[in-house]
């Protein structure tokens, strides 16, 4: 997904970098052929250290570009930042257990259809599947912490885990 | 990002301005057992200035409520833009404090 | 420099996909160790279709991040502007001839030492060096064009070409 | 991005709001031939709410303030903040207008 930077001169294929509608998922299909592009694409990578310190910036970097590309207000001021905080602490915290020597990466992509944001730790990852208890039950509403995941399924369209040789957790809201 | 205090009545109010997340919530827990330590019961949390909240700062505003709770005081809070009103609903931590439109308002019932 | 949008997981070396200090030219150096991290390093890569009305929305996009990663304000009220603007019209008007079934693509890499912004775009390219005449020459002040060069010449503190499959012009400001 | 034209006095006063760049440079050079064609002569471009301006726009300004010396009258500038102060100084343009902090200051002369 990345790879050093070195001169040499991209292919320019619109959306090659990005997902289009149809490649949000999994590899592009061959002989679907590409949308036009009528809207700047962007995808931004930036790589974290394992602090949670950072996570206010980072966010405002994600929410600036969403509000330059004209996503809806509620979306930049509430649910990207509310989940996107929490997808970083889980990295920083229970993935990279705050080590130093680690880092996450944040993969955005803006594209007419979506925002799709990739946090990256290096941890042991974990199943979100066992990840289902219902905070706002009486039993548990008083809880202090296990909001986390629960805030980003509601406030995205989608959440979902990559398991590779890195942990990967996919925030998708659509536009 | 910062935490203000400030006691009107026998209230201590307090003031966020920017976010309420996990790289800070500690530093609004320790100013407020503070003043719980030094006998303050009434709190009042103001969201006029706040950003956003993450889970953990929400877990900070529940713990606290708690604590102030059992020495016999309340938290309540005041001006929540319609953002947090909305995450208030989602996580229903709207039925676990008592939270006026307005600072005033709040102030008067305390 | 960019790849499809597959579900993959990446490899996690601090900034591997972005210039450290040594390696913003060329190859990374084998058995040069990574500068730590301290601060987020960004990239952020952008496909514009060939329309200069897109240029204000991306200029924008690359000043919030640079904003949000505190480089000097001058940088991202004056330089960082200025200089880009001329990148992506001359790409998009001299490099691709406002056709719209070309685009341009921006890669701007932000980390501790520079900004590096690339600007790609779908033309024959031009040679930089035959383009040497100085705009503020009594001859040339009351000239209308002409000044696109110079001007990101003025504001950058390098101005590169890379020549490949397609034409490159790289702008850098150190931080 | 917008432009405002106004008149006081004999003066066609002319705000530029946000950037001044390749994207809209040809309307305002267009809004202010208008004038010219309608007869005006004296002509002040306030940059008082302006962003950035690229080297299109730099161009729109020196070919406009040519035109209407053609027709006997003048084009000047106020308010430019520090950034484009630079800007036409780097460019040396700053020597081919006559440029005034304040509108108030440049109207006084014309
Ligand atoms: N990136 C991650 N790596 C490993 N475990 C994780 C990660 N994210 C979440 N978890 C696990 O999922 C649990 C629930 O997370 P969450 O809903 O955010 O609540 P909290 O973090 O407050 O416990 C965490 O306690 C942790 O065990
Ligand atoms: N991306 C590009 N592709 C091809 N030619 C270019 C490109 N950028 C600049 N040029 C050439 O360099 C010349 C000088 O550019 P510049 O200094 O920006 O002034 P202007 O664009 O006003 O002529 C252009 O006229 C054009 O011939």
């Amino acid at each position: 997904m990345r790879e050093p930077h070195v001169v040499r001169a991209p292919s320019i294929k619109p959306a090659s970098g990005l997902p289009a509608a149809h490649e949000t998922h999994g590899e592009p299909r061959p002989g679907v052929s590409q949308p036009r592009l009528n809207e700047p694409r962007v995808a931004v990578d930036v790589d974290i250290p394992s602090d949670v310190s950072q996570i206010e910036r980072v966010v405002s970097l994600v929410t600036d570009l969403c509000r330059d590309l004209s996503l809806p207000k509620r979306h930049y001021t509430l649910n990207i930042p509310v989940a996107l905080s929490e997808a970083l602490s889980n990295a920083i915290i229970r993935g990279n257990h705050e080590d130093p020597s680690k880092y996450v990466h944040l993969r955005a992509t803006v594209s007419d259809v979506a925002l799709v944001i990739d946090v990256t730790d290096e941890g042991s990852g974990f199943d979100m599947r066992d990840i289902a208890h219902d905070p706002t039950s009486p039993e548990d509403l008083q809880r202090e912490d296990g909001r986390g995941l629960f805030l980003m399924r509601q406030l995205m369209d989608r959440v979902e885990q990559i398991h590779g040789p890195h942990h990967i957790l996919r925030l998708t809201l659509n536009r | 990002m910062s935490f203000t205090l400030k006691k009107q009545g026998d209230v201590v109010v307090v003031d966020v301005e920017g976010q309420l997340i996990v790289g800070n919530r500690q530093e609004l827990k320790q100013k407020v057992l503070d003043e719980v330590e030094k006998g303050e019961r009434k709190f009042l949390i103001d969201f006029a200035q706040t950003g956003y909240i993450d889970s953990s700062g929400l877990g900070v505003l529940v713990s606290l409520s708690k604590k102030i709770r059992e020495h016999g005081g309340e938290l309540r809070l005041a001006d929540l833009n319609d953002d947090l009103q909305t995450l208030f609903e989602l996580t229903k931590l709207d039925t676990l404090f008592q939270i006026s439109d307005t600072r005033e308002r709040a102030l008067e019932g305390f």
